[in-house]
């Protein structure tokens, strides 16, 4: 029996293809439907940010951190904006680091509302959930709108600060949002953790255990589904966040429905900490003046946010000119996606994209 | 066998017969070769109804062209892609003298036997009374090929029975 | 024939029109042919507009599901959507791959319309209003669902393109595993009427004012579930799964080549209506009202009821994985339905030798809703019992806290 | 509670102890060790029970012209604890032991730092280029990438619009001459690896033509010929790794 059998079967999944979330591929290879090999090609989004950098200021670095994790431009601005200020030693006013956080956690919501409808995508469904979770992103973009005029790629943070204060209709918009989006996350919950399908689909799928999580670097809501409670925003706070109170959400078994349900609690937290920051705002100014050709003595600092997607890093030397002499990204979609292969190995095509989905990549992250 | 019409459908659904059953055995690809086949299994389902047996002309279609059909394409599927020609038969000489033997066997026994007209309604309850005759006068059969699907099915089991690997 | 024909006709304006031309000829398969070309006519054009009419309400619906509003920009609330799609689909170049496997790349699209358009052949649309009426016609409907399998596979086999030959691979798989459910499933409602044609079921569902779904709601359920899987629309589309394998068999059909693909689903999922309606919901008669309403309304308003039903499943349910399908069928349909098929077949018995009224079916009615209940429970229990071994909310934890874990030892720490 | 970060110098008291001779140099931001030491310092910054670094945090290298440091952020969630130490690598051949084996995490990254710095980790199962596509000429992050003609130094030297030191004024922008330059000398004269970059890589990127220009419809005019090439003068342009064999992309675009 055992000449009987397929030969091995090429398949290119990107990089245009519906569920590769932008020009990602990967290339397996079958035998029937199960995955015998599986390779990354990247690089399609490359856009060298990293050398585009050096021969630019520190502000005008900014956007770069906006167009690497398009669907999370504000946490880019923020982590780059901290590292320059740690390089510079630059002091942010409270207000400034409040609106931060507010944005940063707004941003999460956001993001993770698109990581979790596109993954139950990934799972077959006919775009409804990723409907009903648009709904609410559509929401927070408006007020990201209403701040500073973009909706995707804000371009909001500055060094020393934010680029402008909020409007004064903003806070009524973003209570009302606050007000109801428990209801709305406990909808989702609802809608999605008794639906038997998605359990088949992702329950015990894509398991990833927690010292091979660990060695892989692998960071975020991935880390978190396999049990490890790890945050930055608790380990390492930035901001303000060591005067929030929330908790993390952690899985029990690392699958591809750990991943889901950690990313839908936290969604929920982070409305905890913006209730919070709304609550304790302070006035004052948002900006600290920075000059326009900002020269940090020469010298190295690592710093790092817990983005949507993981841990983003963010490099940077200086040898006292007015641009980075290295920048670094260290971006959590490309490091998360180490383990895509000893994941997706075994599994058969459609739970590796359910495990692709899970992992939440973003390629203009991946490439920069 | 009066009806123009009638004769005029048998003789457009052989010749389909006919000729994709030819096609069978000429055309180099193997899926094309079933496909073919295909076509004959409901070109003779055609002539079926031709007979006024449409229970076995819709079983016909039913059995052979749904799912006998898969079958085949399964194997052709799984034999590795370089066997997937139809022309590389290194038996092709014998085979084709037997052909031509059981050809020549079944014309033989089409034209000797004493055929009969049909009688009465056209379209009778023929599902009935096949049910009544494979449970009455040839009960035995029936259950014998029951008994031989069973086996099969065991013996096919036992094949793919993961952990027969190892031995093998 | 004439009195076949004379069945079909007694529809009133055509009944006319066959006693003129009745009048005018006296060749009777002159009549017998302009008749079929006119009831051909009347159930093309029922199918061409319903595909139409379809397109336009699974948009509008799904778009109500997903809280959107659907197509709301060519004509009065969006009515006009269809006809625009199809003329765009008609304008595009069709596009043929040079690798794709000639005349059999361009067969597939209309291989598949032909069993979609014979299957409304055997309908009985209203008493006596029937096209066909086959001594076989439960058998004829599952026969061409065969077919259509078959011609999809076509499909992605000519396509030569390997998403595509994924999808036909799938499909051929599934129909293996799925029709066997789907043939016990109509084999209870053949055995408890005694016939196998349509208008006989639906004659039997009438006369004894019963619907077969109250006595046999486990065929229901099975024959609704493998009809899914056949037809490839959500829980079960693995065969065009869009985040899988981009469109599956169609993947390489472009313009109208890949519109009469969609058409055909459209059309498919309104055959499976009208099986599900005839079979089990008593057709055209309504407990009586039919004699106020034209039946064939009733009938209409039945099949786009079971295709709201299979819209609303597009809507809400993710895909399942193939081998996950494979098992459904395999594990829980076919013991069901075998199950099943034993009870149907001693309460037939039991009715038949003792001569009862139609009174024991509201007997068997019951019983067989309690047994249906009783069996689901214990094989979805059976079947997910795993899934709901974790606690389905992540645990919340305060602090940061990470244990120890030594590291993980590879042989070859290499990948990607 | 935030993550302690661990001076340079103190890793360095331990790294000496544990490999003498091991540190060439221990900031308060990190600790520096040859570049062919990487691979064993890292295996025991991530077994030893003090430091216990089983997270790696990221990895980058910097081109500081003369020499190159790979820099690698590696962390303790345990002990919720950073440190940064570096592998300082000679400039004409940089080459690293990969610290795969000691965190599956640094495969990738390392790939990257490999194509886009041109520092090459011995060891490592799968070294080639990650980002750009395999061809391509040189390594972009390296300073001395479209090496610069005149000694002029890559980067920015200045703000373009920063006033002279003590000026504090727009009177200098509003001189005749306008606003300054910018300081940074553009490269324009195209390169003698580009044509073969655009050929190798333009299945790829869809940047080079390819196949043929016939279509169902006739055939498309050819493009207007390319004007002549400037002629790069020599010594100016340095190009390097340029690989025109390495042609793995066999696959159709």
């Amino acid at each position: 029996m055992s000449d009987i059998g397929t030969p091995p079967y090429v398949v290119n999944i990107g990089p245009q293809h519906p569920s590769t979330h932008g020009v990602f591929r990967l290339k397996v290879t079958l035998d029937g439907e199960r995955i015998i090999d599986a390779e990354m090609v990247l690089g399609y989004l490359h856009r060298s940010m990293e050398k585009l950098a050096e021969e630019r200021t520190y502000t005008q670095n900014i956007p770069f951190t906006d167009r690497m994790d398009y669907l999370a431009a504000m946490t880019g601005n923020l982590g780059y904006c901290l590292s320059a200020e740690k390089l510079a030693g630059v002091e942010v006013p409270e207000r400034a680091s409040y609106l931060r956080v507010i944005f940063a956690e707004l941003q999460r919501i956001a993001s993770h509302c698109m990581a979790n409808g596109t993954f139950v995508n990934d799972c077959g469904a006919w775009q409804t959930p990723l409907m009903y979770m648009f709904r609410e992103r559509e929401k927070i973009l408006d007020l990201f709108e209403m701040t500073c005029g973009a909706r995707l790629t804000t371009n909001y943070m500055r060094i020393g600060g934010v680029a402008f204060d909020v409007p004064d209709e903003w806070y009524p918009s973003i209570n009302k949002l606050m007000a109801e989006m428990p209801d709305r996350i406990s909808e989702y919950e609802e809608m999605l953790h008794d639906n038997e399908i998605l359990l088949a689909r992702s329950r015990d799928v894509g398991v990833l255990k927690p010292d091979v999580a660990i060695n892989a670097s692998v960071s975020g809501p991935v880390l978190r589904g396999c049990g490890i409670a790890w945050d930055i925003r608790k380990a390492d706070p930035y901001c303000v966040y060591d005067r929030m109170d929330f908790d993390i959400p952690v899985g029990h078994n690392g699958d591809c429905f750990d991943r889901f349900l950690v990313r839908l609690e936290e969604m929920r937290q982070s409305v905890r900490i913006i209730k919070q920051a709304l609550e304790q705002l302070p006035g004052g100014p948002v900006t600290t003046p920075v000059p326009l050709a900002l020269r940090p003595d020469p010298g190295e600092a690592y710093v790092r946010i817990e983005s949507p997607k993981g841990e983003l890093g963010f490099y940077l030397a200086s040898d006292g000119g007015p641009a980075p002499y290295r920048w670094h990204v260290r971006s959590p979609s490309f490091i998360n996606l180490s383990v895509l292969k000893e994941l997706s190995v075994g599994l058969s095509i459609a739970d590796a994209i359910v495990t692709l989905g899970s992992l939440d990549i973003n390629v203009g992250e991946i490439d920069r | 066998m009066d009806d123009t019409a009638v004769v005029v459908a048998f003789y457009v659904l052989a010749a389909i017969t006919l000729i994709s059953a030819l096609m069978v055995a000429v055309v180099r690809d193997l899926i094309h070769a079933v496909l073919f086949l295909i076509l004959s299994f409901i070109g003779v389902a055609g002539l079926y109804i031709t007979l006024s047996a449409d229970f076995v002309a819709v079983v016909q279609v039913l059995i052979y062209a749904g799912a006998i059909s898969v079958l085949m394409i399964f194997a052709v599927l799984l034999t590795p892609r370089s066997d997937r020609d139809n022309a590389a038969v290194s038996y092709a000489a014998p085979l084709s003298v037997l052909a031509g033997l059981l050809g020549a066997v079944i014309i033989f026994v089409g034209l000797d036997t004493d055929w009969r007209q049909v009688e009465g309604d056209r379209f009778g309850q023929t599902a009935a009374e096949i049910g009544q005759a494979l449970l009455d006068p040839y009960a035995l059969p029936f259950e014998v090929a029951s008994i031989v699907l069973v086996v099969a099915m065991i013996g096919a089991i036992i094949l793919v029975r993961p952990g027969n690997e190892e031995e093998a | 024939m004439r009195a076949v024909v004379a069945a079909w006709y007694d529809f009133d304006p055509f009944h006319e029109l066959y006693e003129w031309i009745g009048d005018v000829t006296s060749s009777e398969e002159l009549v017998y042919v302009i008749i079929a070309v006119v009831g051909a006519t009347g159930i093309l054009s029922f199918v061409g507009l319903g595909a139409l009419a379809n397109v336009w309400l699974e948009r509008k619906i799904i778009g109500r599901i997903q809280v959107r509003r659907g197509p709301n920009r060519v004509g009065p609330g969006g009515l006009l959507q269809p006809v625009a799609d199809a003329i765009k689909l008609i304008q595009k170049e069709v596009l043929q791959p040079r690798a794709s496997d000639g005349k059999l790349y361009n067969l597939p699209p209309i291989l598949v319309f032909i069993p979609a358009m014979l299957t409304f052949a055997v309908f009985a649309w209203a008493p006596d209003m029937v096209y066909a009426d086959l001594n076989v016609g439960v058998l004829y409907l599952l026969a061409l669902s065969s077919v259509t399998s078959l011609a999809i596979f076509m499909a992605g086999w000519a396509s030569n393109n390997k998403y595509a030959l994924l999808g036909a691979m799938r499909v051929i798989a599934m129909a293996v595993s799925y029709e066997i459910p789907m043939v016990l499933a109509l084999l209870a409602p053949v055995l408890f009427t005694g016939t196998m044609s349509i208008p006989g079921i639906v004659d039997f569902q009438r006369t004894n004012d019963i619907w077969l779904a109250f006595m046999l709601p486990l065929p229901v359920f099975i024959y609704a579930i493998s009809a899914t899987a056949e037809l490839n629309r959500t829980p079960a589309d693995i065969a065009e799964a869009e985040s899988e394998i981009v469109a599956g068999f169609h993947t390489e059909y472009s313009g109208m080549k890949f519109g009469l693909f969609y058409a055909v689903e459209l059309i498919n999922s309104l055959a499976v209506s009208g099986i599900l309606a005839s079979l089990f919901f008593g057709g055209y008669s309504l407990f009586g009202i039919d004699e106020y309403i034209p039946p064939w309304i009733i009938f209409i308003g039945k099949i786009y009821f079971f295709y709201f039903g299979l819209i609303w499943l597009r809507g809400t349910w993710p895909r399942l994985r193939i081998d996950q399908l494979m098992a459904f069928s395999w594990k829980m349909l076919i013991p069901l339905a075998l199950i099943n098929i034993a009870v149907v077949s001693a309460e037939v018995l039991i009715w038949r030798l003792n001569e009862f009224d139609s009174w024991i079916f509201w007997v068997y009615a019951l019983m067989n809703i309690v047994m249906m209940f009783v069996l689901l429970q214990f094989f979805f229990t059976m079947l997910t019992k795993n899934y709901y071994r974790l606690p389905r909310r992540a645990t919340l934890i305060h602090d940061v806290s990470v244990p120890s874990l030594p590291a993980p030892t590879f042989t070859q720490g290499g990948n990607a | 509670m935030s993550t302690v970060t661990i001076p340079g110098t103190q890793v360095a008291a331990r790294l000496d102890e544990a490999f003498p001779g091991a540190v060439i140099e221990a900031t308060a931001h990190s600790v520096t060790v040859p570049a062919e030491r990487a691979a064993e310092v890292a295996l025991w910054l991530r077994d030893d029970e003090e430091y216990d670094c089983k997270f790696l945090n990221c990895i980058t290298g910097i081109d500081w012209m003369e020499h190159f440091d790979v820099v690698y952020v590696v962390s303790s969630l345990a002990k919720n604890h950073t440190l940064v130490f570096e592998a300082r690598a000679s400039h004409d051949d940089p080459v690293v032991p990969t610290v795969n084996t000691v965190w599956m995490g640094a495969n990738l990254q390392e790939r990257e730092i490999y194509d886009l710095m041109g520092i090459v980790f011995s060891g490592h199962p799968n070294m080639k280029r990650i980002f750009l596509w395999d061809g391509f000429p040189g390594h972009p992050l390296r300073k001395d990438f479209l090496a610069l003609p005149q000694g002029h130094k890559p980067g920015l030297q200045r703000f373009p619009y920063e006033f002279p030191a003590g000026e504090r004024s727009y009177e200098s922008l509003a001189s005749p001459e306008g606003p300054r330059a910018p300081s940074v000398p553009r490269l324009r004269a195209p390169l003698p690896g580009q044509a073969a970059a655009q050929d190798l890589g333009g299945g790829q990127l869809g940047t080079g033509g390819g196949g043929s220009n016939e279509t169902r419809f006739g055939r498309f005019e050819q493009r207007p010929p390319a004007p002549p090439p400037v002629t790069p003068v020599e010594g100016e342009i340095v190009v390097e790794n340029v690989d025109l064999n390495s042609d793995d992309e066999a696959e159709s675009p």
